[in-house]
């Protein structure tokens, strides 16, 4: 059966969806303002903002650019710049 | 072992012997008896189940699903008004493919409110993808509920089934029923093993919504697994007839067929007065038959045409009103079409609406009325008081 | 800091840009951990994480109908107890689903006492739908069914006080909470999973398109009804008050001025016997809950 | 046909336990080794109103669900019945019916119709101490009509009720059939 019975999924299908596409403006973060509080990563609805060594990092593929990242943070140091596409 | 008891009580000895983990209903004449017992048996410690005393319908087939969907096997039962409340949950249970045994104790609809017996309540619900299976008198009714769990949990059908039987008529009488014991159920239906459940060992999202790229091919699916049930339903009514000598192979029943000139079409404990009236009408020379229809869904379409073979006139006795339909009754205008290409005729007699008493009599005056090619008809109304 | 690998609730749901209830998904289950049932409710949650096949749901989860979800996570728990099974029961509802349709199966099962947290998601209306009014829709705002208009103010009748509803019953723990404080949802949710009994929590989730801001703003828009007294952060313990978010409250006019649907309250003039009237709420809250921070303290 | 059905009709009152009167004549006929069927006419009567409760007896297994219009048998629980409501309907010729009167006086009984009398409600209230007389009646019927056993009825009346109760139901419907035995 190629249906999941009963209209069932295992997970991981989500990813499918790229939402970046949505995008009008996009994050920068400017880490020498950065303070690492983690603002950003907790109030993104998309579960697109990570940190890795330091660094803040967006993924691209599913930010939709709502820009709550940039609003909240307290340092000032996310702006949302419109992107060419 | 053979022994008396109330109809209701052996359902309810029937959904213990299933052995259910979670029984959650909500009382409504004429079911109530049934899930009295269940209580007592939760209370006695007789049945190890999880037993919810629900604030309404729409719950108690609500904790169904969850119950099922985490993995257990579970019990409900209601009638009527309390059907219709739990409607909406009817139809996602089906699209959820929960394999859910509900007992139906059939009793007419309001308005105007009666507690007394018909089918209009399950045979509402025709199309909503259980399958239902109508018992004839308190044995048949008791054994269809092992049945129903065997086949509604085979992993090409999960989807769940009524087992309905007329209130009071039957879930109110006393007669000798045969129980099975704990270990000849036990031997007969295996526990529950679910395809998909609810488990953060390996999540998955049940009941997602369709779009329109996908909604359609799950209906289809449904239906197709409803069509796969009539088998399960055979082959288990088949393996039940092995184990305990009878036999539910047969989606219907036939009854003093051979040469009838009239049949009747009907569903349900009506069937055994049918009976006693084609005994005394064929002692007077009247050539009638009758064919029960034990499974009404998946329909039984063939099945019916080779029983119904070469009978000039069928009579189908309807204990529901389909309003508005040219046939009167929902059952007449599917017996017609499963006997599409044939020259006989089928006729719908709504009769014995809430709790209207059947006697042999009448059903000899409407072998007579389809003998004259009159039907379609409501049959015994009191016209004086129109 | 937190690892993206331990998110629960994945990316490429469809919910709008800046989704108070995407953000509350999230931090439920950081709340929850991974041993958890997630039972929701029909709703726009529901419909911007699910379409089939492609789950955001990293836990379990599952959807039947849109006023059953505190009945299907009953007989989810009554199974999970049955076989001695460790996962918490949590529902996931709006406010439609709770504090209207749902109300039997949610009174069934808090009288039943079932050990589940059952989670509102309150964006104040129906949005799922086009954003009509329900039974948590607050005093003047405008919905599409409770239009402004000439002869109209918006919707006429006062929040439900669901979670008094909720304490009625006898609920183990009751707690409201926001998504503009991340922090404390998470601390809540993992409270409620933990106490015995049935819980209750009902979550500002400011809706950008609902109430007409810029997603941009969801966060600062929910601090800003805390700051006025107009949603209060609370918790209580078997219907008792236990602690409540302090606040040098400001008047209601900024947050109200925010949002389009409280626009006809200041344009083309300000309506100033209106505004008083939700300054009344806010005050009266403020009394009930105690959240005024005292200048002397 | 071949199937020798007999038909009872108990009339009685709500709360005079008509139907558990129908189904201890059943149980206890099942147990004398005959198919039977018991089952009310059911309604929403409330205590006192009338109420009807049928029993059928057959030597195979009955199949018929319709009420009884024609009984072979019919019990009053109480002769205050009988002005209200028309208890003879039906009952057949030599049929028999079994009255629950203190003074013996039962008005309209039909022709060819066998009529017993016992004073149920002054033996039950003697040997139970409460006037429900339903498994008085029992015994009563057991001698009437020999479709069940005394031991039968015995052993229902034991399933039913247990200890002391059971054994003052059991004394009440043996007296009974004493008495009606003693009549004939």
């Amino acid at each position: 059966m190629a249906l999941r019975i009963g209209c069932a999924a295992a997970p991981g299908r989500a990813q499918d969806n790229k939402t970046g596409s949505w995008r009008v403006f996009m994050p920068v973060v400017d880490m020498e303002k950065c303070i690492l509080c983690g603002t950003c990563i907790l109030s993104c609805p998309e579960t697109s903002v990570s940190e890795k060594d330091g660094q803040i990092l967006f993924d691209l593929d599913f930010c939709k650019g709502c820009g709550v990242c940039a609003n909240e943070c307290r340092a000032e140091a996310i702006t949302m710049i419109q992107e060419e596409k | 072992m053979l022994q008396i008891m109330e109809g209701s009580h052996a359902v309810a000895e029937a959904a213990k012997l299933c052995r259910p983990e979670v029984v959650s209903a909500y009382p409504i004449t004429p079911q109530t008896h049934i899930v009295e017992r269940l209580a007592e048996m939760v209370a006695d410690g007789e049945l190890d189940a999880e037993y919810l005393c629900v604030d309404s319908e729409l719950s108690a087939l609500s904790v169904c699903i969850g119950s099922s969907a985490a993995g257990s096997r579970v019990y409900s039962a209601t009638s009527s008004q309390g059907l219709m409340l739990m409607a909406e949950v009817v139809f996602n249970v089906a699209g959820m493919r929960q394999p859910i045994v509900m007992s139906i104790a059939n009793r007419a609809l309001g308005a105007p409110l009666s507690i007394w017996n018909d089918q209009q309540d399950s045979i509402s619900l025709r199309d909503a993808g259980w399958f239902h299976l109508y018992g004839e008198d308190v044995q048949e009714m008791t054994d269809q509920h092992f049945i129903a769990y065997k086949a509604a949990e085979q992993h090409d059908v999960l989807l769940p089934g009524f087992v309905c039987f007329d209130g009071f008529i039957l879930s109110h009488t006393y007669e000798p029923v045969d129980i099975p014991s704990q270990e000849e159920i036990d031997a007969f239906l295996p526990p529950y093993v679910p395809y998909n459940k609810l488990d953060a060992k390996a999540p998955i999202s049940m009941g997602m919504y369709a779009t329109p790229d996908y909604y359609m091919e799950f209906r289809y699916e449904t239906d197709q697994a409803l069509q796969r049930a009539g088998d399960a339903i055979s082959a288990a009514g088949k393996e039940f007839g092995e184990m305990f000598g009878r036999d539910y192979s047969g989606h219907t029943e036939s009854y003093r067929m051979d040469d009838a000139d009239v049949a009747f079409v009907a569903l349900g404990s009506i069937c055994g007065t049918v009976k006693d009236a084609i005994d005394e009408m064929r002692a007077d020379g009247i050539k009638a038959g009758l064919v029960k229809i034990r499974t009404f869904r998946p329909f039984p379409a063939a099945e019916l045409a080779k029983a119904l073979a070469g009978v000039p006139k069928v009579a189908v006795l309807e204990k529901n009103i389909s309003l508005g339909s040219a046939m009167k009754g929902a059952v007449g205008p599917e017996v017609k079409d499963a006997l599409t290409g044939t020259a006989i005729e089928v006729y719908s007699y709504v009769i014995g609406l809430g709790g209207r008493d059947i006697r042999k009599k009448d059903i000899r005056a409407i072998a007579a009325l389809a003998e004259k090619g009159v039907g379609n008809m409501f049959y015994g109304l009191r016209t004086e008081v129109l | 800091m937190v690892d993206k690998s331990l998110e629960l609730f994945d990316c490429g749901h469809r919910a709008c840009g800046g989704c108070g209830p995407a953000m509350l998904a999230r931090l439920m289950l950081k709340g929850t951990g991974e041993d958890v049932i997630v039972v929701a409710s029909t709703g726009c949650m529901e419909v911007f994480s699910t379409p089939y096949p492609e789950t955001a749901w990293k836990v379990p989860w599952i959807h039947s109908l849109f006023e059953n979800a505190a009945a299907v996570a009953s007989g989810v728990e009554a199974s999970l107890k049955h076989n001695n099974r460790t996962e918490k029961v949590v529902c996931i509802c709006g406010d439609g689903a709770t504090f209207d349709i749902g109300m039997l199966c949610i009174s069934g099962a808090f009288e039943r006492g079932h050990d589940i947290t059952y989670i509102c998601y309150d964006n104040e209306a129906y949005m799922n739908t086009g954003i009509q009014r329900s039974g948590a829709t607050p005093y003047d705002a405008s919905t599409t069914t409770s239009p402004a208009g000439k002869k109209s103010m918006g919707n006429s009748l006062p929040k439900k006080d669901m979670p008094q509803i909720l304490n009625a019953h006898g609920a183990s723990y009751v707690a409201t909470a926001s998504v503009a404080y991340p922090m404390d949802v998470m601390k809540k949710v993992e409270k409620a999973v933990n106490t015995p009994g049935a819980c209750y929590l009902q979550v500002h989730t400011p809706c950008s398109t609902g109430w007409g801001f810029d997603g941009s703003k969801t966060i600062e828009i929910g601090k800003q009804a805390i700051e006025c007294g107009l949603w209060v952060n609370y918790e209580m313990e078997y219907g008792e008050l236990k602690a409540s978010k302090k606040v040098r409250r400001v008047p209601v006019d900024g947050y109200l001025k925010a949002q389009k649907r409280f626009r006809h309250l200041f344009k083309p003039q300000p309506v100033t016997e209106e505004i008083a009237k939700i300054q009344a709420i806010a005050d009266a809250n403020a009394a009930k809950y105690g959240i005024d921070i005292q200048l002397n303290e | 046909m071949g199937i020798f059905l007999r038909e009872l009709r108990i009339h009685g009152r709500g709360g005079q336990g008509s139907v558990t009167a129908a189904e201890l004549i059943a149980t206890a006929a099942f147990k004398s080794g005959v198919f039977s069927q018991a089952f009310p006419a059911f309604g929403v009567e409330r205590r006192g109103a009338p109420v009807q409760a049928f029993v059928r007896f057959s030597d195979e297994k009955v199949r018929l669900r319709s009420q009884i219009y024609e009984p072979d048998y019919i019990v009053v629980q109480d002769s205050s019945l009988i002005a209200d409501v028309d208890v003879f309907s039906g009952l057949k010729e030599g049929g028999i019916a079994l009255v629950n009167t203190e003074n013996g006086i039962v008005e309209g009984v039909p022709d060819g119709v066998k009529l017993i009398t016992i004073d149920a409600t002054s033996l039950a209230l003697e040997i139970l101490g409460l006037p429900i007389t339903n498994t008085t009646l029992m015994g009563a019927f057991a001698a009437a009509t020999g479709e069940i056993e005394l031991k039968s009825l015995e052993e229902a009346l034991r399933e039913r009720f247990s200890g002391s109760l059971a054994e003052k139901n059991i004394a009440a419907a043996r007296r009974a059939y004493e008495m009606v035995k003693e009549g004939q």
